[in-house]
């Protein structure tokens, strides 16, 4: 997360105040990573366009990670793309936020049974922090799913609590009101050390 | 613009009745059956023929006959200018499934190939490029074949549910 | 002339002799993909350059392969097919659905009423206008125009709306099934969908003005990426990229499905108006031609098309349709999509293989970019007008 | 202005920090207004509505991007070179800025009374492609260093035209500083009603103008001519590694340039801080009112052309430097050294 986040021990009226913030300044410019995989990716575009307008919320593509804050993983992710989407992930710069666009996303979607080649839920390879169900996902259900994202990000704090490196649940209590607790690392598939294949590796060494 | 039985007839005049075999099928469509080692020849000859000039492969698939232990390669040719079609075949046993390419004859058969051996493992001698092209390098097996087994973990990824 | 001892041995004085002008100079190998905001999803491109000119294009695919065809084999049924049709080229998904629908229909002899027949047409063709629209605005982002992109957007989404209302799917539909439609249209299809030709009309003229004939525009793309006709038969090139090189190649008009024969309509074929035949420019303005001549189809169709009519016919609850082997195609918005479909009398394929034309039409792509710059390779992409999921399968 | 500062303030280092510190709040709060504006007018073009959920229609994104960019995380590749990389936004911004020294901004501030002026700014902005240039090489990636090659051919060509048409305002007026340039433009002079600036003083102005204008949206980068970033090509050109504020200030830069040209065109071509009333609404603050509002004007044209126009290749770029624009801006330079001499 942030330079601040965690830093404090305890909270006062000060420290609450730059909470508000700076959360209000991270939930209102969520620029959101230029990449699409499937189907969804199409309807991300369609919500970024003249009808539902991201850019009313703040919202902008870049297409560079390192300037973006949220990354919609819009589409199927098949093996050959994770060790990618992992990468690119670890190039965007925290505070960062993944949201998990459409079934095939969320959970490997129509492909779960047979798709050999699909991984089955994004959440394998990075943390995910809002899952936005359906094949493809409305326009409205992803905008629906930046709202629960902005919700989230203004329950965040600089004082030490929450453990960001968990996965948490979120209770939606309707309006803002929410609630963010920790749950315990049960899930061993969401440590998956992935490798990174070879080529790319050469790469690197290259200079890439 | 010729039917494939007069197609069957011209192909066996030229290569011989033992390498070219007419399938008539009960109800949709009828092929003919070549063995793998002429096929680049015929595939040479129906191109160039005046009055054949089947300039373009529309389509190359696999198939896996389980029950023969047999791979089989289809052919689906096209004539811009002579409005013609045609399905050619070419069956081989499971264990040594090799056969020219025709890359040099259609550029389309390309990418058609290495679909073909990375999804059946059907190895195309002279292809310029035989690398896998829809699942990764380091891909175990061929997935569309009938007894394909799927891989547990692939780098560290479980594949299954 | 510093002491050339003192650097070390490896220092020496002649220069190579491959340089010219005194500077050592070497190619750079760029990766391109698969994440980029251009390449139309997730082709990966790797480009040898010398400079910004391409010396070597080699396209990787497979960073979307959904396992159609396991799935198509898997599913034990035939209908259940349907679903991950529309997932193969999820921008035109009518016009997927009509192709395996006609495909499973020749293979079991069944013939749909009129209705059907015009339904299916008329949501064909809106689906050709629709994504020809998306293919014109991204290929304008990829010059660098973003408001024609937005603009396209706001006539598609008129289309997406009579799509709703028909089968309640903004994107994928499951519509067209074998031997009908899912449901019949709603009663004011027919005004809706007039309503839209004719206000869609003047677009096609605005967007002319605004990004067509522009003069940048025409310079960023005219002799760009010439793929000249032989080429393109070679590679089996179809649709409106083997029409951009001049040859006059319509499944539609050339081999007729559906009801096809029964419209006026005009094969529109590139004419090197700007530059050389074959060029990005040609492709881009066959799409734009050939909106307004599916805008013709469907109006022919919506004045000749019956007000009732069973809209599905009666086929068993599971298909099983004779042993045999078919290879069906139909003119999709990117060019010839062919079902190659065997049976054996079961209730699931024992094989399906979708020949997809954005698969062939890529493979094309090293041999037009020779030469050209990084600048050109983004339209050259845009200009075939891939769609990866149909690429990958 | 000095004067008056002096007046109150002690003397010395003070006044100089407060006298040099305007024109850096001049930059961010247009810079704050610009971007918003930016994404209100691409709204609009296109039918929608741009930025709306903070505050009145959005007044606040800015800010908001602005308070982001500070908590972000700040990378610096593995492979880079650490100190070029973290250096380069710095001397991108100082360049911009060190140029509005020499602009006067009213009748009563101008930063420095250089008399070579127009020579001090068309020196000091020369810096930025220097500062992409270590961008692009230090990222130690290869979309950054095409961009940051681009921008070195582009900025380099660009230079020639701009500096011939501004040679041709300089015939005209016998003078480099610039606080003279406006102040020569005061009254109606021409034909009697039109307000004596320099674009009305013979056709070939306005050829000239036009000229500068295309040449100076080379130099701010922006479309068609914004090939240095050129999203849909190199991903981000020269920014692409950079996150956080460093990014920041790359895109303040961006946007100071965009005035900084803007108000050298209306400085030299309209009048500067000139009332366009003649003597209607004058003074030192309706001087600065005048020159931002024109300035801004010139900004809003050149964000009218970005979500217009496609972009133009790198070597279509060049032809039209080298092949168009030079040619054009020296036999102008010539027509208007004869109307000079005729009249």
């Amino acid at each position: 997360m942030g330079l601040l986040d965690k830093k404090y021990q305890d909270s006062n009226i000060i420290i609450v105040s730059l909470e508000k913030a700076l959360n209000w300044a991270r939930k209102s410019s969520l620029w959101y990573m230029q990449f699409g995989l499937a189907c969804c990716a199409i309807e991300m575009m369609a919500t970024a366009a003249s009808r539902y307008d991201f850019d009313r919320f703040g919202i902008i593509p870049r297409s560079s990670p390192r300037q973006a804050d949220v990354m919609i993983v819009a589409g199927t992710v098949t093996l050959k793309m994770a060790t990618r989407i992992k990468r690119l992930y670890e190039q965007m710069s925290e505070p960062r936020y993944v949201i998990s666009m459409g079934s095939c996303s969320n959970c490997g979607g129509p492909y779960w049974e047979h798709g050999y080649h699909v991984l089955k839920g994004v959440d394998r390879v990075v943390p995910v922090d809002v899952y936005v169900p359906g094949c493809p996902p409305r326009p409205e259900a992803l905008l629906q799913g930046f709202l629960h994202l902005q919700k989230k990000i203004m329950n965040e704090t600089l004082v030490v609590g929450i453990n960001p490196d968990k996965p948490v649940v979120i209770q939606d209590k309707g309006g803002d009101q929410i609630d963010i607790a920790n749950v315990d690392e049960t899930d061993e598939h969401k440590t998956a050390q992935i490798e990174f294949p070879q080529q790319d590796v050469k790469r690197k060494k290259e200079g890439a | 613009m010729k039917t494939t039985e007069e197609l069957h007839r011209l192909l066996s005049a030229q290569f011989g009745d033992e390498t070219c075999e007419l399938k008539p099928d009960e109800k949709v469509e009828p092929w003919i059956v070549v063995k793998p080692e002429v096929i680049r020849d015929v595939a040479k000859f129906l191109r160039d023929e005046d009055g054949l000039r089947f300039d373009c492969l529309m389509c190359l698939s696999g198939v896996h006959y389980q029950k023969e232990n047999e791979l089989g390669v289809t052919y689906h040719l096209f004539s811009t200018s002579e409005k013609h079609k045609l399905a050619l075949k070419v069956i081989m046993p499971e264990d040594n499934a090799q056969l020219p390419s025709v890359e040099q004859i259609w550029k389309t058969a390309d990418w058609y190939e290495r679909e073909a051996f990375d999804m059946f493992g059907i190895r195309f001698d002279g292809h310029p490029d035989p690398r896998r092209i829809l699942c990764p390098d380091d891909w175990e097996g061929h997935p569309l074949r009938k007894d394909y087994q799927v891989q547990e973990f692939y780098r560290g990824m479980k594949v299954e549910y | 002339m510093t002491d050339v001892k003192e650097k070390g041995p490896e220092v020496t004085l002649t220069l190579p002799a491959d340089t010219g002008n005194g500077l050592k100079t070497q190619e750079m190998i760029i990766n391109m993909g698969p994440q980029h905001p251009s390449t139309h999803g997730v082709l990966r491109m790797e480009l040898t350059l010398n400079g910004e000119i391409v010396t070597k294009a080699i396209p990787h695919i497979g960073y979307l392969h959904r396992c159609f065809e396991k799935h198509s084999e898997a599913m034990n049924d035939y209908a259940k097919v349907i679903p991950y049709v529309d997932r193969m080229d999820y921008v035109a998904a009518m016009n997927n659905e009509l192709g395996y629908a006609i495909a499973m229909e020749r293979l079991m002899d069944i013939r749909v009423n009129d209705r059907v027949e015009y339904i299916r047409v008329i949501m064909a063709e809106l689906q050709r206008v629709a994504s020809h629209l998306l293919a014109i605005g991204t290929f304008g982002l990829d010059i660098g125009a973003f408001t024609p992109f937005l603009y396209c957007f706001i006539e598609r989404e008129k289309i997406l709306d009579i799509f709703e209302k028909a089968s309640g799917a903004r994107l994928l539909y499951n519509y067209i099934w074998i031997g009908g439609l899912m449901n019949d249209v709603p009663a004011d299809f027919k005004s809706d969908t007039a309503a839209f030709v004719k206000s869609f009309r003047p677009k096609i003229k605005e967007l002319n003005d605004l990004l067509s004939m522009n003069r940048i525009f025409i310079d960023r793309t005219a002799n760009i990426g010439v793929l000249p006709e032989k080429v393109a038969i070679n590679y089996g090139v179809s649709g409106p990229s083997l029409r951009g090189s001049g040859v006059k190649w319509d499944l539609r008009r050339d081999d007729p499905y559906s009801i096809y024969d029964r419209f006026e309509f005009d094969v529109i074929v590139g004419k090197g108006e700007m530059g050389t035949l074959g060029d990005c420019w040609d492709r881009y303005i066959v799409r734009v031609w050939e909106m307004e001549e599916s805008l013709k189809i469907i109006e022919q169709a919506l004045d000749s098309m019956p007000d009732d009519g069973d809209v599905q016919e009666a086929i068993p609850k599971k298909i099983r349709p004779p042993a045999g082997e078919i290879y069906c195609r139909t003119e999709t918005p990117r060019g010839e999509l062919g079902y190659y479909i065997i049976s054996d009398k079961s209730t699931s394929p024992y094989r399906i293989k979708a020949r997809a034309p954005s698969f062939v039409n890529l493979s094309v792509l090293p041999a037009i970019s020779i030469g050209a710059m990084v600048a050109d390779m983004v339209a050259i992409i845009g200009s075939i007008d891939i769609v990866l999921g149909e690429v990958d399968r | 202005m000095q004067q008056f500062l002096e007046s109150f303030l002690p003397a010395g280092p003070l006044v100089v920090f407060v006298f040099s510190i305007i024109p850096l709040m001049i930059i961010l709060v247009y810079a704050l207004f610009a971007i918003w504006l930016e994404r209100k007018v691409a709204g609009h073009m296109q039918d929608r509505l741009g930025p709306m959920r903070t505050g009145w229609h959005g007044w606040a994104q800015t800010i908001a991007d602005l308070l982001k960019m500070i908590q972000k995380e700040d990378i610096v590749p593995a492979k880079a070179d650490r100190f070029l990389f973290k250096l380069a936004p710095f001397i991108a911004f100082a360049a911009s800025y060190g140029a509005f020294v020499a602009i006067p901004l009213s009748s009563g501030y101008i930063g420095s009374m250089i008399d070579v002026g127009v020579f001090y700014i068309v020196a000091i902005t020369s810096l930025l492609s220097v500062s992409i240039i270590m961008a692009g090489w230090a990222s130690n990636n290869k979309w950054s260093l095409l961009g940051a090659m681009r921008t070195a051919a582009q900025t380099v060509s660009y230079e020639v035209p701009t500096v011939v048409t501004i040679l041709s305002v300089i015939i005209v007026t016998g003078t480099l500083n610039l606080m003279e340039v406006t102040e020569m433009q005061t009254g109606n002079a021409f034909l009697g009603f039109l307000p004596s600036w320099l674009i009305f003083h013979s056709p070939f102005m306005v050829i000239a103008f036009g000229l500068f204008f295309i040449a100076t949206l080379a130099e701010a980068h922006r479309v068609p001519f914004d090939l240095p970033e050129s999203e849909s090509e190199l991903v981000g050109g020269y920014q692409t590694e950079y996150s956080g504020m460093r990014w920041g200030l790359f895109m303040l830069t961006e946007y100071a340039d965009m005035l900084l040209l803007s108000l050298v065109g209306v400085t030299l071509f309209f009048g500067g801080w000139n009332s366009p009333f003649g003597s209607f609404m004058e003074g030192p603050l309706w001087g600065a009112f005048w020159m931002l509002l024109k300035g801004m004007i010139l900004v809003f044209v050149m964000m009218w052309l970005r979500w217009t126009l496609p972009r133009l290749r790198v070597d279509q770029l060049m032809n039209l430097c080298w092949k168009y624009l030079i040619p054009l801006s020296f036999v102008n330079l010539v027509l208007i050294a004869l109307w000079e001499m005729i009249f």
